[in-house]
């Protein structure tokens, strides 16, 4: 048990990951001699050698597609797509063949992909470098896609995507990879639960809080505010998109009553639609108020300058709360 | 650019049938693997004609023909080792038919039972892929496991001249040149991307593409499945060799419309047609094998007896093809459990038994 | 006043715009001599010449960034994609350079490009012909959204879509370009409607129906079949997803209680999510039962042999409908 | 790949500021114009170490350094005509400071309060395009309505040896040769695409991959402004007569991190940047000034006064500059009225003014 960085976490997973299954490659941009832009591969290549840990040409198109080859001979390619904004040349090959391709060959050939992508704002970035497009892929049938919102979780989720025999699209809340936690790495993961379930981070009575990645942090500080005022929320973390672990999510609000639901992407067909949907058709006669949805803007991700005020934070997280809380 | 392929088109039989030599490229064939490929070419053209039958009487929902491509297919097929790996479009029928993928696999697909239908790894010939482009980055990946694995392997990517156009064919180029992966591009060039003709999407020859991205490239004559056999072996022997990637333009024309929906009158004269017509792929063949001795009337006819044999199985194969369970859709969205698909084949399942059990609706 | 099909209409209004603008240009493949694989632009490079109706090279994203590039000219470029199925290669332009440039550059660039996709299945093809990609789109701030369901409306809102400056996805429900209807051609677009509002296309008291684009007829005939057991449906036109006119959905869920989303793609963060959430939000206290949706599956286009079983129909439509009444 | 460009690379300036002379391409400056680039190139440094150290001060979030690649910019920048038509990368600065863009204006997207900053119809500048390789196509669609509109222009598009393997890149290069557009598209091969070096894109010169698409391609020195300005200027007079697209080459060195936030430390060696050094562009102009007794020890200082006082008003302009106000996020998302912008800027507007008047939290 030691206490460590989520970048630091998931470098660990990926070593692991490398060590046990010689059929893992990791491939990407700068992640061989620089370890990536934020250093999360920091040393696998020096330890593992070039033909495991590649620097890709620049071009994730021909990343994803070259992965789509490489799994279709049996390996199990974790790529890195630098940035979030920078997936979307990737998106046919995501989109047609990783996601399909199994579905296609009646089972006989998986894509155990997992794509890595640094997503999220608040690091002060320019363009490009601070969205949430997970609804993308989330609405992608095919595709698992999960977020992390802690070190022990991404040590040990990271490593569970890449055992998956499925493509897990692997969001990493980059304004959290310096958050430090306990990471138990002598954990062995099968022992681990899956990480396609919801946990509740924080019980509570009062309303439900459903939220992922770098929401996390951002819920549970809103809580401890409201605890001062006497409102006891329970807090979700989804930890994985598809699958949704609705049936957490439901039996907590059939005892709280509310949920409000809080991501970075644009609340507009973002992630808590669908949550509201559902647990409004499961939740119908439980819910006291009405879903609440707090996340970004239906506008591009704003000039870092103005981005604190697009992104959610304990205000706006209370904001919905109260307004719940008045129904 | 030269309609004829220019004086760079590497030929070995001429349209004549006159067998003729190339300073880089020869081959020996046996009789036998001569008649061979005369019945490949043959074979395949019937069950080329046959499924586009069976898409006019309703069987298919759509048929994309290979008419005049049969050389350029079954030259490079016969080219492969069993250990190489082919990644087709959505037209190798004729490469499909050199790595013993069942027609009627074929006709799967078109007849809409299945989005794939064979095994991939038993017949070392991936399923088609109908966006453009898309195989060419499987291709090399594929060859970049092949490099790791040390196999004496080779992966041959096939795809068209429109496709030349895409960014995933160039990143495909890119990705094969830097990490000198051992897989041949094969572009059939058959002049037409639907209605497109060569010129909208390049103004020079196509195998000189190769030359932006440092590794060879040569035009073959695509009808001449002698030239496309000695210059793909030659080609997949560089690669597993470990001197990388090179492409292959086989330069060769549609026959047929693009596909069964198509109407190429619209957009093309008969008189290029004409012209082609004379450059049939399997015309010269039968005449070098008739005039050098080594094919008689009887073995003609009893390839013909074949075809048909083979026709028959396809029509009533074809026409007895069962319909997928509705359920099955369900089957392999995920390779692991994804309770969002149960949950859904649950309530897809229960709808459907209210209708059995004569529901309200 | 003319009856003409759908495919018809819209050449129609390809050409009225074509006409009215000298800066509307058109391109694609396939689009010149062959007048596109549904022949919508048929006639049209004739009439207007090789530089305004434009055989592209086999690359969609080169046909939209080129796109790009003319409307920063001052062209207006209305772009047709094949298929559904063939727009991901392009989702990098779309997404980073045609939905953002005009806010990117403080509104001093306009995109006025139209991106024609014939989209959902119907028609018994092959993969990748028969997918339903709004949700993608729609999700994107800075896209505009719709789709027409008749051949008036088709007529109308793609000349409206081409003057209109911000990019416009216009979905065309390709198993309906066979369906005939009046179109009166002298229409003049100013005094139509915003496209970017919906239209209750049959008035109704029991419960209310929203769909757009190929589901609209399958949902008026399900309305007719309703009337039939005394079930009185509202079907709403929704147009437009991109904005999406929830003022109209709410005021009828306000007189009818009840919500049925029919559309074809997957119901797993499809438009019903988001109509859903935020209906369920405005009408809290109206709502007799919670927004039901009725939807494709969380699969890939399944073979089209056995695509009438993926596609909402008559059955499935009534059938939500028999469950939102039960409550 | 020779590390000195080897032969096929055009210079008229060596690093010892010795004129010398090129078959294909030369160019006859008068003293002021030779004195103007010289002032361009150590302004465009000046700005570029301003903005690194307003970086390391806090004032900016990020800085993409052009330290190195002065002359390919300046000499590039400087062979344009007023309605020639640029679109750069987000390193452009020298081309930037050519169009008459106020380095302020740069220096506001790296700073965040804009994702755009000036008026690329006012400089025929675009903004910076930060998705790699995305510009080569808008330039290949401005060039496209240029010769729709018959305009004697052309359009330059500026990329890096890293976009070289994007899709995009590629498709604009079989855009630009089959409509055969007025567009030069000039390539900074810095040696390096963030950590990764020439031979992770290509594995032969990078000029050459004009040759795969059928238009000339050549390699200049690009820390040689006069041979940058040659070629350059010779590629637009190409385009602009209607003769399509060319490939300009200038091979450079990144002198800088790859931005502020990179270490260049860990992945390459001091000894490079030693060579590089002695190649430095704007050394070989002030020795071949000074010697050919074109610019004495006066203008030479009156160009660094005007270079500190640039550097003050940079600073003191970056450090007085407001942020946007946070309602603007709103303003330009449509060009027409889009409801759900509307109710979200009203809730966000009452949401900010709960706390102006004390709200609950
Ligand atoms: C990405 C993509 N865009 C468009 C299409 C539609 N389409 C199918 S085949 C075809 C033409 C392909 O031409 P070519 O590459 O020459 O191959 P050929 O059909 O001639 O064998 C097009 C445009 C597609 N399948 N994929
Ligand atoms: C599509 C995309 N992928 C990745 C990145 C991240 N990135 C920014 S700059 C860069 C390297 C670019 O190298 P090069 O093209 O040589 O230009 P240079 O920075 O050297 O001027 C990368 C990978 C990006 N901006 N866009
Ligand atoms: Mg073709
Ligand atoms: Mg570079």
């Amino acid at each position: 048990m030691a206490v460590t960085t989520m970048a630091k976490a998931i470098n660990a997973g990926l070593r692991k990951a490398l060590e046990r299954d010689n059929k893992v490659l990791l491939m990407g941009q700068d992640i061989g001699k620089l370890g990536g832009v934020f250093r999360v591969t920091d040393g696998l290549q020096k330890d593992f050698g070039e033909t495991r840990v590649i620097d890709s040409p620049l071009a994730e198109s021909g990343i994803l597609g070259t992965a789509v080859g490489l799994a279709m001979r049996g390996y199990r390619p974790v790529v890195e797509i630098q940035f979030d904004g920078f997936v979307y040349p990737a998106f046919d090959q995501i989109v047609s063949q990783v996601a399909k391709h199994h579905a296609r060959s009646s089972g006989r050939t998986p894509m155990p992909i997992t794509i890595r992508i640094p997503y999220g704002g608040g690091i002060g970035a320019v363009e490009h470098h601070s969205e949430s497009p997970e609804a993308y892929f989330a609405h992608t049938a095919g595709l698992r896609v999960v977020s992390p919102s802690n070190p022990l979780d991404a040590f040990v989720m990271v490593q569970q995507a890449i055992a998956c025999d499925d493509p897990v699209v692997f969001f990493e809340p980059k304004r959290r990879y310096w958050d430090k936690g306990d990471v138990d790495e002598s954990l062995v993961i099968a022992s681990a639960p899956t990480p396609f379930a919801a946990r509740i981070v924080r019980p509570g009575t009062s309303a439900t809080v459903a939220c992922y990645g770098p929401m996390v942090r951002t819920c549970l500080e809103a809580a401890t505010a409201a605890a001062e005022d006497g409102t006891d929320l329970e807090v979700i973390d989804l930890r994985s998109i598809s699958p949704l672990d609705t049936a957490t999510v439901a039996a907590s609000v059939r005892r709280t009553g509310r949920l409000v639901v809080v991501h970075e992407a644009s609340v507009f067909l973002g992630v808590g639609a669908e949550l509201a949907a559902r647990i409004t058709e499961e939740c119908f006669y439980s819910l006291e108020a009405p879903v609440l949805r707090v996340g970004g803007y239906h506008t591009p991700y704003p000039p870092s300058r103005v981005e604190e005020d697009y992104l959610p934070d304990l205000d706006r997280v209370l904001d919905a709360v109260d307004r719940a809380m008045a129904y | 650019m030269t309609a004829d392929g220019g004086p760079e088109l590497i030929q070995l039989l001429t349209p004549e049938g006159e067998r003729v030599h190339h300073p880089d490229y020869d081959i020996d064939l046996t009789p036998d693997e001569l008649r061979g490929l005369y019945r490949d070419l043959v074979l395949v053209r019937r069950v080329d004609a046959e499924a586009t039958a069976l898409q006019r009487q309703g069987e298919l929902g759509l048929w994309a023909q290979l008419l005049g491509q049969e050389a350029a297919q079954v030259g490079s097929g016969r080219a492969l080792h069993p250990d190489d790996f082919a990644f087709p479009t959505y037209r190798e029928h004729g490469v499909a038919w050199t790595r013993d993928v069942d027609p009627l696999q074929l006709l799967g697909l078109f007849r809409g039972v299945t989005n794939g239908g064979w095994d991939p790894h038993e017949h070392n010939f991936a399923l088609y892929t109908i966006v453009i482009g898309d195989q060419c980055l499987h291709a090399v990946g594929y060859a970049m496991g092949i490099q790791r694995d040390g196999a004496d392997a080779a992966v041959i990517a096939y795809f068209g001249d429109g496709a030349t156009s895409q960014g995933d064919v160039n990143e495909s180029f890119v990705f094969a040149a830097v990490y000198n992966v051992p897989v041949v591009f094969f572009c059939q060039n058959n002049q037409w991307a639907i209605s497109e003709p060569l010129e909208r999407q390049t103004r020079i020859p196509l195998y000189k593409r190769a030359d932006g991205f440092g590794f060879p490239g040569v035009r073959v004559d695509g009808n001449d499945v002698l030239a496309v056999l000695a210059v793909t072996r030659a080609a997949l022997a560089y690669a597993r060799d470990g001197q990388g990637p090179m492409l292959i333009e086989a330069f060769t024309y549609r026959m047929g419309a693009h596909t069964t929906s198509d109407d190429p009158s619209r957009y093309r004269v008969a008189a290029d047609l004409e012209a082609w017509k004379l450059k049939d792929p399997i015309e010269r063949v039968k005449v070098y094998l008739a005039r050098s001795g080594l094919a008689d009337s009887a073995y003609f006819a009893s390839v013909e007896e074949e075809a048909e044999a083979l026709a028959v199985r396809l029509r009533d194969g074809c026409r007895s093809m069962p319909d997928p369970a509705p359920a099955s859709m369900f089957d392999h969205v995920y390779a692991e459990q994804h309770p969002l698909v149960d949950a859904e084949r649950t309530t897809f399942e229960t709808y459907h038994a209210s209708f059995a059990q004569g529901g309200v609706h």
